[in-house]
């Protein structure tokens, strides 16, 4: 039997990333950032998606995983037109700066 | 796979296409994608017809699974028989034809798109209707063309009789609708399913309780759908909506979908004989009622609306004392010479600029020669002449009677007579004597008269489709065998009402001064609408507006809601603090919070 | 253990075919170009200009490696790096024969074969963008920033109308890696047309053919869209500040990237290494006439010289392939190179292809460009594969 | 030999990652994010997920991030100033999301104990043809409800991306 990698250390791997992203989410203040840090999050899931799928010898993981990356391609297009929109209005890409719900 | 969603998806195709771009089209592109989208079912429905040889076996197709909850499924499926193909052929031919007309009858109309798409928007429903293979998908259709009725009714919104109209009908068949809806409770409840083939299939073996108060409660809904006394109140209104509307819908197929329903279960009718006779009963207590009424009506849709209560009171007749084939066929036949008449009252009306008044017409038979000869057609067959068609189905719905007990047969031998003679009351007046009213009478134009042609012909020629036969291997065959001396007094009581007509109305016109009290009384069409204001409306607003207002939604309700957003303001006064505006505090609330549901799952192991 | 050495040796023998086809495709493209606008082209440097390319290299390696201040360092370094990596990863899928017999060992023409190889190479190529597109940037100069951002641009726009066209044929040939695709397009109907997909049935991939050149020739940044390095506008774009090696780099990357989406062409539609009619008709023969053709045109042209050089030059290049038509002729050898013949034949005339255009068209406008990928090639590319689809489906 | 794979991979996703966060510029977070999405895919192939760890690069690394980069060029605002002031969030948030990576951590040990062994070509159904035969017989209506996402996506941006907003 070839040296295999045993399925948890992929689930960890993920529980890293996924907590690096929250703590880009909630340290970084430049919006492109923070939008990365929820890129990142979402690809950390989908490395859990993948790794049940081997672990039920099922595809269906893939196939999630796949609308995952549609749905971020969407969530991009929306949210670089949205980030356009603030720096256009706003002249700061900066979170703090940008907070209009306060009022 | 015959694919009989086609049959319903073409119209509702063009309902679509009308409803959406409609007011962007040109009118010719909205008439031929309606007329387009009807002709297409039509050519399925043949199509189908053909496939399967005449449907020698029913057709079941299984879309997929609507609504799953437990044991109880409910699917969206199709089936088509042989009861289903005449129905089908009825909707989708007669629907052709009359979509035809409207493209003349409507030319002029602003709303000509809307008026289309509601057109194809009924169609799907009712052939959603009767191709439905359980009772939820009926209800859908059944649903469905009670709103696209809605909307035709009031189809001149601006008109505040039509708008009217439209509500009561409305209204008037949530009555129905509620028996309906409980009928399907207690065929769940019983069965625990909807579907319609296994239910029939287990009828014979439940009590016969059950399935009498299944039938009554199936029946309540006919009565609203089909405008049975005590609900048909709402049909004579109906006819403020556009006359190829109240050809199609208040005529031809709508109203008989009650019919249909009861056919439909004729099983379960039949294992109760108690319902049986109730449908008997009111069939033929609304027959003559309606008919009576009919006696003094003088606007001419009018005429006609009572007079189709009153052949639904037949078909009902037909349905009671077991003879559903009769009654189909019935259906068939007035679904051809109803239609007619209808659509020749359109004719009319059209040519009068809009007059509905007989007595504001008369010696139209020069000027409408197509009309007019398209009209005694259809009078014929109501009439019950041989060889006309109402002859034969009404016949065989009457000698069924006989066999059942000859009292109804009596009865419904009178009411042909009455029909016969107010019928030709409407025709006499409007077309011969001298023309009473202020337009200048005009025939129309070929869009109009094509249709009105074909179905003169079927009106005529209508009665030896065997339908009885055809329909042989549904419904258990009834005593069969047209007794003659039974169908010489028929057919001689519509002769007598014709030749009464001619001599009350033939010659001069007579000034009507005698007002008795039952003249009175049948003119007001027995204040049954008064009846229903004072009995039913009045008390209902009374009771609505000082207890239900003031009481309940005044005091308890609001006082309870107020109470409740008070509690809410204040909690949410305390809690705002928490609403710092940064969304970053959010995300890291978010945090907080998915460690403390890790933390329970990982020690409760939940998420195992 | 014998699998990596055979990879390791295939992967040299690639690479150093690859890499001198590079320098000598520069070569090739200014005598063409100087041939088509009536000039000599490069002559100076070995018999016919030969060595111009060592002269051209040797220049570049010992130019002064300037780095410009202002600039982002880390990523200005990056750029060129990840340019000419990912020009020359997407090699290694491309099959170039079939399966051979080399000294007792059974192996293909490709370095490797992937069940998804014709999404590793689509993959790849979108990471090309990132060269180009950080090269720009980092320069910290405005022209150099706009030819970036109007390279990523460029490059994505046509990305969809290359993928859509790559889709079609996939549909008849039902697999996505590539030596599948080539073997589904062996064969000949009615014994002489060749089974490519260009030719075959239920819909000859023509259509997308046309729309795969064109967006390749976007996607690589060559005329009529070199518009990234529109030296009349932006200098020359997004390499203004790169120098020496740098800019060899690019200059590397982008004939890389043109031979590869020519293999991709040859493989995808052109039907790989399989000749254009059978064996039976005499098609092992073609590169020995070839050849020997060519040895006869030199030697005419030797004998009856035109420069004092071709006495001796000529004729010897006329010894050369006459050697290699010989070659050719040798039934153990043509194992091994009539496949190959056939699939740089391919290659090399779309290559040819490239260099004619750049010398005929002029250069797009910028929205002339996008106006042209979006309204055009997209929606025909769209139709062609529905088209191609719904008549797949049909006939299986 | 899949062991050594692995942790070269996850060893540069997980420095990729870090990097994403501590870097002040954003294009090298861009980049560093691209870094983690190749590993990541590279992963995926040793998990048996061959189309979707080159649907990973072609659509994350390929167009996204293509997108972001083009993004941040467009705007080049520059690298991040220093920190502003520190809020309460921050200081509790940090603890709190090590305490989350705990958990998770704790939960996989005791739920998931490592029984199966990821080695290549261990699993056989992530080629494309598997995948499409899932996506169009079982998935069919998601595929579609996420294909008209993706259409009122397009029109949202282009919506944004166009209006004058003041």
């Amino acid at each position: 039997m070839p040296a295999g990698v045993p399925l948890t250390w992929f689930l960890v791997l993920s529980a890293v990333l996924f907590s690096l992203g929250i703590a880009g989410f909630l340290l970084r203040r430049n919006i492109i950032t923070v939008f990365m840090s929820i890129e990142l999050m979402l690809n950390a899931v989908n490395l859990t998606f993948i790794t049940f799928s081997y672990q039920l010898k099922s595809n269906s993981g893939h196939l999630f995983a796949f609308f995952v990356m549609v749905v971020a391609a969407a969530e991009a297009a929306v949210g670089l037109a949205i980030i356009l929109t603030v720096y256009k209005n706003r002249g700061t890409l900066n979170i703090d700066e940008v907070e209009s719900m306060k009022n | 796979m015959q694919n009989l969603w086609l049959i319903p998806a073409f119209p509702l195709a063009g309902f679509l296409i009308n409803g959406v771009f409609g007011r962007k089209l040109p009118k010719f592109a909205v008439s031929f994608i309606a007329i387009l989208s009807v002709l297409l079912s039509f050519a399925w429905t043949l199509k189908v017809f053909v496939a399967t040889q005449s449907f020698s076996t029913p057709v079941t197709e299984r879309y997929f699974t609507w609504i799953q909850s437990g044991q109880f499924q409910v699917g969206w499926d199709f089936t088509a028989d042989r009861l289903t193909a005449v129905m089908l052929f009825v909707i989708t031919g007669v629907g052709s034809l009359i979509h035809i007309y409207s493209r003349g009858y409507m030319a002029h109309d602003e709303s000509f798109a809307r008026f289309f798409a509601y057109l194809n928007l009924f169609m799907a429903f009712m052939l959603t209707l009767v191709l439905a293979a359980n009772y939820l998908l009926l209800f859908i259709g059944w649903e469905g063309v009670g709103l696209a009725s809605y909307l035709l009714v009031g189809f001149w919104y601006r008109k505040k009789s039509a708008t009217d109209a439209g509500n009561k009908a409305f209204i008037v068949n949530r009555i129905g609708d509620f028996g309906f809806m409980l009928a399907m409770l207690l065929i769940v409840i019983n069965f625990g399913t909807l579907d319609i083939a296994t239910v029939t299939g287990a009828a014979p073996g439940k009590a016969a309780v059950t399935l009498t108060a299944i039938c009554l409660l199936l029946l309540v809904g006919a009565c609203g759908k089909s405008a049975q006394f005590p609900l048909y109140v709402w049909l004579p209104d109906a006819m403020e909506g556009p006359t190829p509307v109240s050809a199609l819908i208040h005529a031809a197929t709508m109203v008989t979908a009650g019919i249909y329903v009861i056919a439909r279960s004729s099983v379960l009718f039949s294992h109760s004989a108690t319902a049986s006779e109730v449908v008997a009963y009111v069939g033929l207590f609304t027959a003559i009622f309606a008919a009576s009424i009919g006696l003094l009506q003088n606007d001419i849709k009018k005429i006609f609306a009572y007079s189709t209560v009153s052949q639904l009171g037949y078909m009902f007749l037909g349905l009671g004392v077991g003879a559903y084939s009769a009654s189909v066929y019935h259906l068939m036949t007035h679904a051809f010479f109803k239609a007619l008449l209808f659509l020749g009252a359109g004719s009319v009306i059209h040519a009068c600029a809009g007059e509905q008044d007989i007595r504001q017409m008369g010696g139209l038979r020069s000027k409408l020669p197509i009309t007019f000869a398209t009209l005694l057609c259809a009078g014929l067959a109501i009439s019950g002449i041989p060889p006309f068609s109402g002859f034969f189905s009404k016949d065989a719905i009457l000698v069924a009677a006989y066999h059942h007990a000859p009292w109804m047969f009596y009865i419904g031998v009178v009411t042909a007579g009455m029909t016969a003679f107010y019928v030709f009351r409407a025709l006499f007046v409007t077309f011969f004597g001298a023309y009473r009213g202020q337009a200048h009478p005009h025939e129309s134009p070929l869009t109009m008269t094509v249709p009105l042609i074909v179905l003169a012909i079927l009106s005529t020629v209508g009665g030896f489709i065997a339908i009885p036969k055809y329909l042989d291997a549904m419904f258990p065959a009834g005593e069969e065998g047209h007794a003659m001396g039974l169908v010489i007094v028929s057919v001689a009581a519509g002769a007598i009402g014709i030749l009464i007509a001619g001599v009350m109305y033939l010659g001069r016109p007579r000034k009507e001064s005698a007002h008795g009290g039952l003249y009175n009384l049948i003119y007001h069409k027995y204040y049954i609408d008064e009846a229903y204001n004072a009995a039913i409306v009045h008390p209902l607003l009374v009771t609505s507006r000082s207890v239900l207002w003031k009481l309940v939604d005044n005091a308890l309700i609001d006082g309870i809601v107020d109470g409740v957003a008070a509690q809410t303001r204040n909690s949410g006064n305390a809690l705002r603090k928490l609403q710092s505006g940064s969304i970053r505090s959010y995300a890291a609330w978010i945090v907080v919070g998915s460690v403390v549901l890790v933390l329970a799952m990982g020690f409760t192991g939940v998420g195992r | 253990m014998e699998f990596i050495v055979i990879s390791l040796i295939k992967a040299a023998i690639v690479a150093g075919v690859l890499l001198t086809t590079l320098a000598y495709l520069q070569w090739v493209e200014r005598k063409v170009i100087a041939h088509v606008q009536v000039r000599m082209g490069p002559s100076r440097v070995g018999p016919h200009g030969l060595l111009q390319p060592l002269a051209d290299v040797i220049k570049l390696m010992t130019k002064e490696d300037l780095l410009p201040p202002y600039v982002n360092k880390f990523f200005y370094l990056l750029a060129p790096f990840l340019a000419v990596t990912m020009a020359l990863i997407s090699i290694s899928v491309i099959p170039f024969g079939p399966e051979i017999t080399a000294f007792g060992h059974q192996t293909w023409m490709q370095l490797t074969d992937l069940n998804v190889g014709l999404l590793f190479v689509l993959a790849i190529s979108s990471m090309g963008v990132y060269g180009i597109a950080l090269g720009g940037w980092a320069s910290n100069n405005k022209y150099s920033l706009l030819g970036g951002l109007r390279s990523s641009a460029q490059m994505i726009s046509y990305e969809l109308p290359l993928s859509l066209a790559i889709a079609a044929p996939l549909l008849s040939a039902g697999t996505l890696s590539l030596r599948q695709i080539v073997d589904s397009q062996a064969g000949f109907s009615f014994g002489v047309l060749p089974q490519w997909s260009i030719f075959q049935g239920p819909f000859p991939q023509l259509i997308s053919f046309v729309i795969f050149m064109i967006a390749a020739f976007a996607e690589t940044n060559r005329v009529p869209f070199d518009l990234p390095e529109a030296e009349n506008e932006l200098v020359a774009g997004f390499h203004t500040e790169y120098s020496s090696m740098k800019f060899a780099s690019f200059f590397m990357a982008e004939y890389a990237n043109m031979i590869t989406v020519c293999c991709m062409a040859t493989v995808l539609f052109l039907g790989g290494w399989h000749p254009l009619f059978p064996a039976s008709l005499g098609s092992s023969f073609v590169p020995a006439i070839v050849f020997a053709l060519a040895g006869a045109i030199a030697l005419y042209h030797g004998l009856n010289y035109a420069r004092r050089l071709d006495r001796i030059t000529l004729p010897f290049f006329a010894l050369v392939f006459f050697g290699i038509a010989i070659l050719f002729l040798i039934p153990f050898l043509q194992v091994y190179l009539i496949p190959l013949f056939w699939f740089f034949a391919k290659t090399g005339f779309l290559l040819f292809v490239f260099i004619w255009i750049r010398a005929t068209l002029p250069r797009f406008r910028y929205d002339q460009l996008m106006a042209f990928a979006w309204k055009y090639l997209f929606p025909a590319a769209l139709l062609n594969l529905l088209v191609t689809g719904f008549l797949v489906a049909l006939k299986g | 030999m899949d062991l050594v794979f692995f942790l070269i991979f996850a060893i540069i996703a997980v420095v990729s990652a870090i990097n994403v966060v501590v870097q002040t510029h954003p294009i090298s977070s861009a980049l560093s994010l691209i870094g983690v999405m190749v590993s990541l895919a590279a992963l995926y192939l040793l998990l048996g997920a061959d189309f979707i760890a080159m649907a990973q690069i072609i659509v994350y690394a390929g167009a996204i991030m293509v997108l972001f980069v083009f993004t941040i060029m467009l705007l080049n605002t520059g690298g991040e100033t220093g920190a502003t002031h520190r809020t309460a969030v921050q200081v509790a948030g940090i603890p709190a999301l090590l305490a989350l990576l705990a958990a998770l951590c704790y939960s996989l040990q005791r739920f998931y104990p490592s029984s199966v062994q990821a080695v290549f070509g261990g699993f056989a159904q992530g080629d494309a043809h598997s995948i499409g035969t899932a996506l169009f017989r079982e998935y069919l209506l998601p595929f579609e409800v996420t294909s008209i996402l993706i259409l009122v996506a397009i029109l949202g941006a282009i919506v944004l991306a166009r209006k004058e907003i003041d």
